[in-house]
Formats: C-alpha cells, structure tokens, sequence
C-alpha cells in the first residue's frame, strides 16, 4: 500500500517520466546463469536453453521423441538409408541479416560433429558431408546408421546448431565469440551482465515455419512471442520465489519442491510440468580406474549402501514430485526396462561394508568429492557421504565448489594425487531415455565420461541399438544393454524427479510444453 | 528586583551533591555568602574544598547526571536562581552572570575561531547581527589589549600563547557587560609574569564597567592582591570570611592559619617550573566527603582540636567587624603565635 | 565533569563481588555469558541429545516441538543438537584465530616496532593486506585449497593479524620513547630483556582488548564464509553452515535461520561485551578509538 | 594541501604495489588449473595444453608477472575464463550498483548514527542512551544475512511492501531506485550504524566532559548550538575516521547483501569468480577494491584538515 502511495505521489511529481513504446519484456529466472553462449562448445543445459533462442536447427524433435524438419524444408532419404538429402527452408537469415546456405551449415555439422558425443557417433559413420547448392546439401553414410534425424534433433547437453560458418570454423575447443544464429530472437550482447542477466530481443530477420504448425516440444512452428527477453540470475530459489509472487518476474524454470505449496497458492501463479518424463535424473559416479572401484565387487557393493527414498525425499521432499526408479533408462520412458534392477533393490549396508571387504577394501579412505553450492548435487552427496560412514566406510569427503568438482572430475590420477573415487551429479530424463543419446550410460574407456568405465559389450550394445530396426528389437537391446550397464556399475542411479516450472498466468500463456527444455519461444506477454 | 540590600549575589545555605560509586559526595554543605555590587569577593581553599562547586552551582552548570544542588537558595538582584527555569537561566549566563575558567588552554574551543567564540555570545544575549557581535568582538579584544585584534578574530585558539587565550577568555566574559563575574582560578595555569597581568587587567576592567567579581583560587597571594572581602572554604563548608586586609592581619580558624603558612614566597619561584604550589604544609588528609561530618571537618587535621569539635559543627560567630569564623577554640588560636 | 571527580578523595575500596558485578556489569554479563556458551560447546555430547549428523530425510523440515526442540532441517537432521554442537565451532574458531592472531601479531608488532629495518617492509605488507576486504581475501585464500577448518581458520586469520600488528606497534613505539627506556637502552640493556620488562606489560592489556574483537569477528566471518559457499565443509554444524543450507528454506523453515542466527548473535555479544569491559578496565585510552 | 594530496597519493604506491604482488601469487598457488577448467569438461589432454598455452600459463612464474604487470598499468585487466569478456567491461557494468549501494548505506547509517550517538551522550546513563547503547551492541552482534532474510520476510514477503530482489539503475527511475535499495542498505547498514553511534557517542562524551563545552554552557547558548556545532565538531576526527574504517567493513558486506538480495554487483561477481576461480576476474576485483579502500583512506585523511584546524600538512 506504502509502495502504491509512494509510486502515486513520484509519478504525480514526475510527469515527464520517458514514456516508451510498450515494449513487452519477458523476465525469466532460468536455473543457471548465462555464462557460455556457446551450446556447442558446453554441455551445461543453460547454455543450451540460449542456445535454443538464439540459434535453429536442422530438426525438431516432437512430443513423441520423433524427428520433425525445423530449418529443413524437406528432405529425402535414399531406399539403402545411406544417402540423406536435405533442402533448407526458403529465406532463412541470421540474426545479422545475411542468409543461411549449406556452407553455414555444413561447417556448423562438422564443428558439432567433433565436439558433442552423440555427434561424434553420427560422424564415425558418415563417409561425406557435401553442399548441392545453396540450400540443398547431401550426408552420405557409410553404414545404415539409424539415429540421423534424432541425432540432428537432440535437446539435451550439445546441440546441433546452425551458427555462421564464420563462428562455425572456431576450433570446438575453443567458445564462439558471437552468438548469431537463426532462431527466433538475437543475443543482445552489449546488454550481457554475466553472473547477472542476458538479454534476447527479437529476431527481425527470423522467418518462422509456415502454416503455424502447433508446437509440439521442438518440432512445429517458433516464434518470438515478446520483444525482449531478460533471463534474470537469481541464485537463491527462495528468493526467486518471492521474486515471482511480488511480480518481479513472469517465468521461474526451477522453483525449490518444497515451495511448491506456497507457489500453488500464490495468486496469479500456476506451475507446470515441463515434460511427460521426469526431467532429472541422479547418478554416483565411481572411478573405474582407481582402488577399490577399479573392482566390479567393489563398485556392486555400493548398491547395498543406496535407499533412493533418502536422497529424493532430501532433495526433492514431496513424492509427488520424485520416482524411484531401479534402473538406468529413464522410467516411464517407451524403453524403461528391469534389466539387472534386482541388484539396485537390496539396501543393506552391513552387506556393503562386508562385500566391499571380500573385495579387498581394507580401510582406506575413499575420497568423495563434495560439492557445496549445487541445489540438488550439494545434498545428495551429503546423504552419500552419511550412508557411507554409518556404514563403516572410511571416507574423506572433499569439499568445494561445483566449478571445482567438474575440473577436479577429469583427473585420471589417484586420489592421493588430486584425483577421486566418487561424485555425485545429474543428467536429463530426457537424454537418458534413450541408448544412444545418454552418453554416462556408455563404456568408452578413456574417451568416456569421467568414471572411465570400460567395456566393449556395452559399447557394442549401444552401436546395435542405433542399428536396430524394430521397436522390439530396440527394447531388446536396451534391457541387455542395462543388465550389463548395471553389471558394471557405470553408475549408480539415486531416482529421478521432476521440478515444474512455475509462471505469472495472469501475464503470460502460450508456454510451449513437453520440452522437458524450457524454451522461450511462443510465450506471449498479456 | 530587591532594592533593600546593596547585594547582587546572595547565597544561603547550598548544598549541593554528586552520586558516586560510594555514595553521596557533599561537595558544597551550606555555605552562605553575599556579594555587593562592584564588589571583589574572594573564595579561598585547597583543591576539593567546594570552590569551583560552588561557582558552577551559581551558574547552575553542576552536571544533571551526577550531581545536584540538593538545598539552599541563591538569589541574583533578588531572583531566586536555584528555581530558575533553564530557558530563562541560559539568559543569564553569559549576560548577566559570566565565568571565567581556570584553563584558558582548554577554556576555548579548538575548533571555532576566537571571533565565532565571543560573537555568539554578543548575538545569543545582545540581539545583534553577526556582523555587529564581530565588531564588538574586535573592540572586546581590544579592550583586553590584544593587539593586531582584528587578525586575532581569524584565529583559532591554538595559534594563541596562553596568556592571550586567558585575555580572550576576559573579553569573552565582559563582552555582554555582566553584572557578576565569576573568575574560577583565572591564573592557576599561568605564569608568574602572565598572572599579574591578567589581574591587573581584570581590576582595570572592573574599575571600568563596575562588574562584581567572584576570584576563587587556592593562591593567597592572588587574594592579598586582589580581593576586598574573602571566604575560606574547607571540606564544602565556609569555616571563616572577613574583609581581606582583617584577614591577614589576623586569621581566625586554624585552617585559614595553616594556609597562611603555606604561602609560597614569589622569590623562590616554585611555580616558575609550571608546578602549581600546592598546599601540603597541612597534616593530613582532606575528610571523606561520603559520610556526614558531625563535628568540625577540620578537627582531625587540627591541632587545637578539641572532643567538642569532632562532635559538634561548630557555629559561625561574629568576631567583628564583618569577620566571622567556625571555630570553637577561636578564643585559644587567636592567643597562639601565627 | 572531570574536575570535580579529581577533586573528590575516594575511600580505598574492598574487594566484594556484588561490587565487582556492579562496577563492571558489561565484563560480568559477557562472562558469564561466554562461560555458559563454552560449557554447552564443551559438554556437547552430554546436552544434545542425539547425533547431530544423523540424516533422517523422513523427518525434514519439522518444526520445533518435544520431540525436535530447535526442529529439523532439509536433511531431518536435528537443529537442537546441531546448534550444540555449531557452538563448538563457532567458539574454536574464534579463540583460535584471536590466540594466533594475537601470538602472530604480536610478534611482528614487536619486530616492527623495535627494529626499524624490518618495520618498512612488514608494515608495507601488512597494509597491503589492510587494503584488501578481510573476507573478500579469506574467500580467495580458501579457494586456494579445498574447505575445512583448519584453512578457514588460517584465511580469518591473515587479514586479522594486521590489525593486531599496528596496535602492539605503536605500543611499543610510544614506550621506547619513554625517557626511562631511552636510558635503559643507552644502559646497554640488552634488547630481549627490554622487550620482556618493559614492553611485553604494556602491550598487554590492547592486546587482550583487541583480540576480543577479533574473536567476534572471526566468528561473524566464518559464518559469512559459510554462508557464501565457501566455509567448512557442509556436513560440519557450524552455526553458519546451518544458515546457509536453511536460507533456501527461510519461508517455511524459519528456525534452521533464526536460532542459530541468535544464538551466533548472542556469542559475539558475549565476546563484544567481554571486550568493551575489558578495554574500560585496562585500555581507556583504546575507548575512543573503539 | 595539494602538495600533501600528491604526497599521500604516491604513499599509496607502495601498498598498491604489495597488493598487485600479492594478488597475482595467491592465484597462481592456486591447485584448480584454469586451462582444464576452459577447456572444458570432456576436453583432451592436448585441447587442454593448447589453451594453456593460448593463456601463457606455461610460461615462467615471472615472465607472467611481468607480463600481468605491464597490462595492468595499461589498463587491460585480461579476459574472463568463462564468459570471454574482458574483465574490465565485467567490472565497469557491475560498478553503478555497489557504489549505489554503499552509498546509500553510508547516507542512511551516517544520517540516523550521528544524531542517534549525539543525543546518547547527551542523556547519557538515561533510558535513551541504554537503549542506543543496546542496540549498537546487538547491531554490531547481527550477522547480516540473518537480518537481511528477516527484513524480505518481513517488507518484501509478508506486506509486500519493497521489492525481494534486485536492483533498478536510476535510469529507470528515481522510486524504483531508491526501492530496490531501501532492504538492503537497512541490512547492510546495521552494523555500520552501531558502530557510528558508539564512536559518536563515546567521542561525544569525552566531548562534552572538555572544559571548552563548559563555556559554551556558560555563555547559555542554546543545547543544540553546543551540542552540534561545539560538541561535535570537536568529536567529528574520530568519528570520521571510523566511518572510514567502517567502509572496509561495508565492502566486506556488500559481498554478502548482494548475494542475499541478488544485486548484480561488484560483491557478487566477486563470489561468483572465486567459487568459479576465474582467476582474472578475481585479480582485477582485488586489485579494484584495494584501490577503492586506499582512496577512501586519502579522503579521510584529507576530510581531517577540514574539520580539525590543529591539523597542518
């Protein structure tokens, strides 16, 4: 009431206040700060939700985890499904104005294709990469490889992304400079404040799918819905709560589950699923090339030590909310399985300490690395780190920020050495609902993800699946490919849950679903 | 305003208290006094003994936190100043009624000009403007004998020796023409050549305006030189007061003789090492001033005391000729050798 | 007024504790205070009354009641028995960085102030070390190595030495240009002597004021540090870590903030008290520097 | 004066100097390798050399002192590991906020402290001193975040009354400014207050008992005459100088206000830059606030020949 008096009383005072022409601005708190404008060159999911404003892609996948053309017109696959062609929409543009051709794009393919794994995969199996003209442009494969058009429609961690051949020659290890693609709204660059806000306006030069297709996840038509887009960093999630229901802001990606009561009751606020999966899903990464988990008995015992329930309810609280899931492709998912799940359902941790012993644990201290700042990573490592004393485990917990955790992870040497035995972290339900696409289910050896685990059988599991021609057959993999994968201990899975994301319905709609991604686009101010 | 007697200043019986950590100090324990118009009077007494107390009670300066004046009357022209609203008592102060301290180094502020320091005093009582106090200011300053007075304005007290700031100090006092000015140790923290100069100029100016002077100070000299009537004080209370040459000729109360003795000789120059003579040719200790004294507060340091004297307080009683003293053996200490 | 307090003689005093209570009010109160608090940090397993880092996630997030006294936080973990034991942090981390700090500055307060050559270079560093915000450069020390107690307590303790440095310096400067120590000096007195007669006394009583302050401070910025991300390791109670993983649930979990956060509050009160006491009763001349 | 200004200004040199030494070992010590960090989480070995070397982290220990050095004198700050800006433009667009709000701070604990620490001395010993003097100790005795997260739940959360969050530059105009600082400044602003109102009120004291306060009692000026312009301007050198102190103590909480009420600050990049260790960001943000802390320290000591005329350079 004071703040209405106050306001009242200045805007009679300053009549002059600059009236500007309505701009309708979008403020969104996302779940992470903007800190890479490269999605090819990063993992991080944030980056990825930039990327997916900024920049378009080849394909969209659809509700139904289908691949649907997106910047592509249309395209033609030869009878063999050895030679795909591909013809690009009429008119496309950059955000700078100057036109996409195949050039861009072929370049953009190749930079993706050394970077992200899943593009890595596609390349090891394309013989050539060749421009027709302009808009048109050929993949030329050396096997039947099943996974093109998903692989080119991917959402989670590295995108395939059209950027200017121009930033697409950038060396995949090193970030782009400019983010100038051909999505629906421009990178305001100049107006950037990392660690605080990123600005998007819109993209006068971006031609959306015709026909106004309904959007369905990432296939359909895009559009910017608002002139601006302000993704705001807010670290705390309460008080980006609080943020939302005083009005601050329209859109909060990640509200904490234990505020979800006072969300759903807060006027003018609804919450929303983002997708028909769980979005999140927890891993305990072992080091497979460090004693005791170098040890398949050593890293089984650890299953005895995991009650689900204990990090979820930790982490998320409210049930509703989280799923125990024993196993390692999402469940709910179209290829959820039981494969080797009878092992993840044994909680004992007298029988962990005693099978960790037959393995020939004597004591040592196991180093966990212990995130301190993460949301959900921070508690569950703390729930780990507990289970494991009580049950006897000498551990030495290493304390440090998250940025230090994902540079410390990649450390091959022992413990001792500045190496690891175990972190915690997560990965999308999304992605790992699928063989191929979830790349911490794999068992690349030294070119895998941290953890390092090695098996050949699961790599060959993974090839098969992408080959597989039928959806049985699929399945079939699949549930051979988790048996073995829980064999192993790639990971150990801690459940899944899913956090809605929580909006002003009384300011905005149109809020695209099933993305399991928030994206931005269509999303109209009122 | 009275007009029956010639006093300006007319004290009785005040009392006044300070609250200690051990209890109720009596600092001031009824003492009475008068002061006629024009009149230099003289209050004499070691350091403790209720002086400057007693100046401050005049001019109702006691501290509010601390202390109070617990009984007793004060009257100026007539005025009952103990009951005196502090509006109309602020009034007074300065105009009426000034003071003088006993460290002109700590006296004046270090951070106002000397000009600021008299002028707000002209423009707090005289009603003038700031430009008419600072030519009063210029003319006080003069009057005090400053030279170069007009630069001296500019000045802040730090770049003034002592004997000026004592002198700026004086035209402070005397700037809105009091009736009474109270001169607390004027020239304890001076030297011997400094002293005389000032109470040279303070007669001068007292011939001049026809102000009353009150000079409290431990010196008997000072008094010798200065005073017409004089006030001995001992442990708060008043123990002898005659006219100042009745007094030299022949003190009454051991207390006033032991003082006399106590006298340093200019021409040893004690004080010429900036030490303040300090009267400690007397035995013993000043008495608590905690408990009640019932007797004389002087006995246990005296040598005529008698068991009367520590049980009863003895009476003031005219000796004659305006001398009066509180002494029951005055009889014996007259008969003895000064 | 200061005159008329010379003036009075004051009786020779007798030691009674009610005296002693009543002319010190601040000294008792912050003793008494910091006593009970070090009795519940060093009696901790004796007054909470289970494991404070028992994880029980069935129980999150209950508010106070018989069963929780202080209530639970995000982990079910019991707030009561975490606060018991925070106090133990809390508490050893404040006095040891005011015993280091303290042994540390004085004695480059003491080199500084007695050989001259060395003065210009510690003092040069020591005001380097001034200019940059104490817990701006604690953050940055502890991000050297991973988090525990040991290097935050290291990390409060560099930018506090300074201040305790300058203090014991220019004690020791006002004394050596005391006549009598000039003398002693010319009497050939040998340096280590000097020090420990004349100077070491001294320095004493600003030592031991400052050095409570420093012992508040250190507390606040553990907490901070803690609070920011960058204290101890989570899992350990220290009254800032409680804070920091209960400010995610201020709104509806108010006591893993607010009773910590008093009786953090209450701590550095006590010390600050110990220490206002303390520098009336030894230092006046520090009162007005605070 | 301006000799003394000079002369003080080159006394700065030195400590600069530590501070630039310092600054650059600390995060060289550090364990974390940045080119690791850069190079991302699935990066090769060589990926990781080849940014090293990009970086000149492969060089002497003291080649890339002198090599910072020489950049730092011509302003160039290096570039963000993680967001690639240089840091300078980092810091330059996080400056409006702190210095909005330190200074809004310093406005509000210096305009209520003073008058507060005044009338304290004034009625000392009586209900209002007591009641000052307790809340100066239990200010200085308030961690600021636990007071910050009562003052949202309270204005922002319960009454809605000022905003949770955030910080509105004065371009987007004057109320939404002062709003958006109103929380923080009172949360920051607390300690700071104890801390001006005990100094004013024990430099009062000491004041007050001078025989200078006794004349201008004795002239019967008014009390707010001898209590403001008498008294206080005789208290004011300690009193500045704490508020000098006192601004150290600001920029130590300033990190944390800001990361409580999202401001996007020079205290929260600071945060955020050590706990990500960009370790040029951190270098710069050191180097930035040292230089502020210095320049506040010549100001105060510049503030003293104004206030004090015994005070000649």
């Amino acid at each position: 009431m004071l703040k209405r008096i106050f306001a009242g009383a200045l805007a009679l005072a300053i009549p002059f206040a600059p009236v500007q022409a309505q701009e309708k601005v979008l403020k969104a708190v996302m779940h992470a700060d903007v800190r890479v404008i490269d999605p090819m060159w990063t993992t991080q999911t944030i980056a990825n939700i930039h990327g997916m404003l900024v920049y378009d892609t080849l394909f969209g996948n659809d509700a139904q985890m289908k691949p649907q053309p997106q910047m592509v017109g249309k395209y033609d696959i030869s009878p063999d499904k050895l030679t795909y062609t591909f013809t690009l929409r009429d008119g496309l543009k950059f955000g700078d104005g100057s036109p996409v051709t195949t050039k861009d794009v072929i370049a953009s393919l190749q930079r993706w294709g050394k970077k992200d794994g899943v593009g890595i995969r596609l390349m090891s199996f394309v013989d050539k990469l060749e421009a027709v003209d302009d808009k048109t442009f050929r993949m030329v494969l050396k096997k039947p490889y099943g996974m093109v058009l998903e692989s080119l429609g991917k959402t989670n961690s590295s995108v395939a992304v059209i950027m200017r051949e121009k930033e697409a020659m950038t060396d995949p290890q090193q970030q782009v400079k400019e983010s100038i693609g051909s999505g629906p709204f421009n990178f305001a660059k100049d107006q950037w404040v990392p660690g605080s806000k990123a600005v998007y306006v819109k993209n006068p030069h971006y031609v959306p799918r015709p026909g106004n297709e309904p959007p369905s996840s990432f296939a359909g038509t895009k559009f910017a819905g608002v002139d601006r887009i302000e993704l705001i960093w807010i670290s705390d999630p309460q008080t980006a709560m609080s943020a939302l229901i005083n009005g601050e802001i329209d859109f909060f990606e990640a509200p904490s589950i234990d505020f979800l009561p006072i969300l759903e009751k807060a006027k003018g606020v609804k919450l929303m699923k983002t997708g028909t999966l769980d979005s999140t899903h927890g891993m305990i990464r072992l080091n497979h090339l460090q004693p005791p988990f170098d040890n398949p008995k050593a890293r089984q015992a650890m299953y005895h030590l995991i009650n689900q329930e204990d990090f979820l309810r930790a982490i998320v609280g409210n049930p509703a909310y989280y799923r125990v899931c024993h196993g390692l492709i999402t469940c709910g998912s179209p290829l959820a399985n039981d494969g080797g799940s009878a092992m993840l359902k044994d909680y004992n941790p007298k029988k962990a300490l005693q099978l960790l012993k037959e393995a020939g644990y004597k004591g040592e201290p196991i180093t966990v690395l212990q995130a301190t700042d993460h949301v959900t990573i921070t508690p569950a490592t703390q729930v780990l780190i507990q289970a494991m004393r009580e049950a006897g485990i000498n551990v030495d917990a290493q304390a440090m920020d998250w940025g230090s955790v994902v540079s410390r992870r990649a450390k091959k040497d022992p413990p001792a050495q500045g190496g690891w035995n175990i972190f915690v972290t997560t990965t999308g339900g999304v992605g790992s609902a699928n063989p191929v696409l979830h790349t911490w289910i794999g068992a690349a050896c030294d070119k895998g993800l941290f953890g390092w685990p090695c098996d050949a059988k699961i790599e060959e599991l993974r090839n098969a699946f992408a080959f597989a021609q039928t959806d049985e057959e699929r399945k079939k993999i699949a549930t051979e490919l988790q048996t073995r994968a829980i064999e192993q201990v790639v990971y150990i899975p801690f459940g899944q849950w899913t956090v809605p994301l929580a909006y002003r319905a009384d300011r905005i709609d149109g809020i695209v679903p099933n993305t399991g991604l928030a994206v931005l686009w269509n999303i109209k101010k009122k | 305003m009275s007009v029956t007697s010639g006093n300006i200043l007319e004290v009785r019986g005040l009392q006044t208290q300070f609250n200690t950590l051990d209890g109720v100090v009596r600092a001031v324990d009824g003492v009475s006094f008068d002061l006629a118009r024009g009149e230099t009077l003289g209050i004499v007494g070691e350091s403790g003994c209720g002086k400057s107390v007693t100046a401050l009670s005049i001019l109702r300066l006691i501290p509010p936190e601390t202390g109070r004046i617990a009984g007793g009357s004060i009257k100026f022209e007539g005025e009952e100043l103990t009951t005196l609203g502090e509006e109309a008592m602020k009034g007074l102060r300065g105009h009426r009624i000034s003071m003088i301290f006993q460290e002109p180094m700590t006296s004046l502020n270090p951070v106002l000009t000397v000009g600021t320091q008299i002028a707000e005093n002209v423009v707090r009582h005289m009603g003038v403007s700031w430009r008419a106090a600072r030519e009063r200011s210029f003319e006080m300053l003069d009057l005090v004998r400053i030279a170069d007075a007009r630069r001296r304005l500019d000045e802040y007290p730090h770049q003034l020796s002592g004997g000026m700031r004592q002198r700026v100090m004086i035209a402070l006092a005397l700037s809105c023409d009091p009736q009474v000015l109270i001169a607390d140790e004027p020239t304890t923290a001076l030297d011997v050549t400094i002293q005389a100069q000032i109470l040279d100029l303070m007669l001068e100016l007292k011939e001049k305006t026809g102000t009353a002077i009150v000079l409290i100070t431990h010196d008997l000299g000072v008094i010798a030189e200065t005073t017409e009537r004089v006030v001995v004080m001992y442990a708060g209370r008043k123990v002898e007061e005659a006219p100042v040459e009745a007094l030299f000729a022949e003190p009454l109360h051991p207390y006033t003789r032991g003082l006399m003795r106590a006298i340093p000789r200019l021409d040893i120059e004690a004080d010429a090492a900036g030490m303040r003579p300090r009267l400690q040719e007397i035995p013993g200790l000043v008495p608590r001033l905690t408990q009640p004294i019932p007797g004389c507060a002087f006995a246990p340091r005296c040598g005529f005391a008698t068991e009367r004297c520590r049980a009863e307080p003895p009476p003031l009683v005219d000796a004659g000729g305006g001398h009066t003293v509180a002494c029951w053996e005055v009889d014996r200490v007259r008969a003895s050798a000064l | 007024m200061a005159v008329i307090t010379d003036d009075l003689a004051l009786p020779p005093r007798r030691f009674s504790l009610a005296t002693a209570i009543r002319r010190n009010p601040t000294i008792t109160f912050g003793a008494v205070l910091l006593t009970a608090l070090i009795v519940v940090a060093i009696f901790a397993p004796y007054i909470a009354y289970s494991d404070p880092f028992k994880i029980a996630p069935v129980n999150r997030l209950r508010p106070p009641s018989e069963r929780w006294w202080f209530g639970t936080d995000q982990f079910g973990r019991d707030v009561f028995s975490r606060t018991v034991y925070g106090a133990r942090v809390s508490l050893f981390v404040g006095l040891t960085v005011a015993a280091f700090s303290s042994l540390l500055g004085l004695a480059l307060g003491l080199l500084c102030g007695y050989f001259r050559r060395v003065d210009g270079i510690v003092m040069r560093v020591m005001d380097g070390l001034m200019a940059i915000p104490s817990i701006l450069l604690a953050i940055a020390l502890i991000t050297l190595t991973r988090p525990g107690l040991g290097i935050v307590i290291v990390a409060i303790i560099i930018p506090e030495v300074p201040r305790i440095v300058r203090v014991v310096r220019a004690v020791v400067l006002s004394i050596r240009s005391q006549p009598y120590i000039e003398s002693a000096i010319a009497g050939g007195t040998k340096n280590a002597k000097l020090l420990m007669r004349h100077v070491l006394p001294n320095a004493l009583a600003p030592l031991i004021v400052q050095s409570t302050y420093v012992c508040a401070s250190a507390m606040l910025i553990e907490a901070g540090l803690s609070f920011l991300g960058a204290g101890v390791p989570p899992e350990v109670p220290s009254w800032g870590n409680i804070i920091a993983q209960g400010r995610t649930f201020f709104q509806i979990a108010p006591w893993t903030i607010l009773i910590p956060g008093t009786f953090l509050a209450i701590t550095v009160l006590a010390v600050n008290l110990l220490g206002d006491g303390l520098r009336d009763r030894l230092d006046p001349r520090l009162a007005r520097r605070l | 004066m301006t000799a003394y200004i000079v002369r003080r200004l080159f006394a700065t040199l030195p400590v600069m100097a530590v501070v630039a030494v310092f600054v650059f070992f600390l995060i060289r010590f550090a364990p974390g390798d940045p080119a690791a960090i850069i190079a991302g989480e699935d990066a090769t070995a060589e990926a990781i050399a080849q940014v090293r070397a990009k970086l000149g982290l492969d060089r002497p220990f003291m080649e890339q002192f002198f090599i910072w050095i020489l950049q730092m004198l011509q302003g160039d700050l290096g570039v963000s590991i993680f967001s690639n800006l240089p840091v300078s433009r980092l810091i330059v667009q996080r400056v409006e906020p702190t210095v909005a709000l330190t200074l809004s701070t310093l406005f509000v604990a210096v305009a209520l402290a003073i008058p507060i620490g005044v009338v304290a001395a004034w009625k000392a010993r009586r209900l209002v001193d007591r009641l000052v003097m307790g809340f100066a100790v239990l200010g200085f005795a308030m961690p600021v975040f636990v007071l910050a997260y009562i003052l949202i739940y309270f204005f922002a959360v319960q009454w809605q009354l000022l905003p949770v969050q955030g910080y509105r530059p004065i371009a987007e105009g004057f109320w939404p400014f002062v709003e958006s600082l109103i929380l923080p400044s009172v949360a920051l602003g607390v300690t700071y207050m104890a801390l001006i109102a005990r100094i004013t009120r024990a430099s009062m004291l000491e004041v007050l008992a001078q025989d200078y306060i006794r004349t201008a009692n004795a002239k019967g000026l008014a009390t707010d005459r001898v209590l403001l312009l008498h008294a206080l301007k005789n208290a004011a050198v300690p009193i500045v100088t704490v508020i000098g102190i006192g601004i150290a103590l600001l920029i130590s909480g300033v990190v944390i206000t800001e990361t409580v009420f999202n401001i996007p600050g020079l205290g929260r990049l600071t945060v955020d830059a050590v706990l990500k260790r960009d370790y040029p960001v951190v270098q710069g943000l050191i180097l930035v606030f040292a230089a502020a802390k210095v320049l506040v320290n010549l100001i105060i000591d510049i503030s003293y020949a104004f206030l004090d005329p015994r005070i000649r350079y």
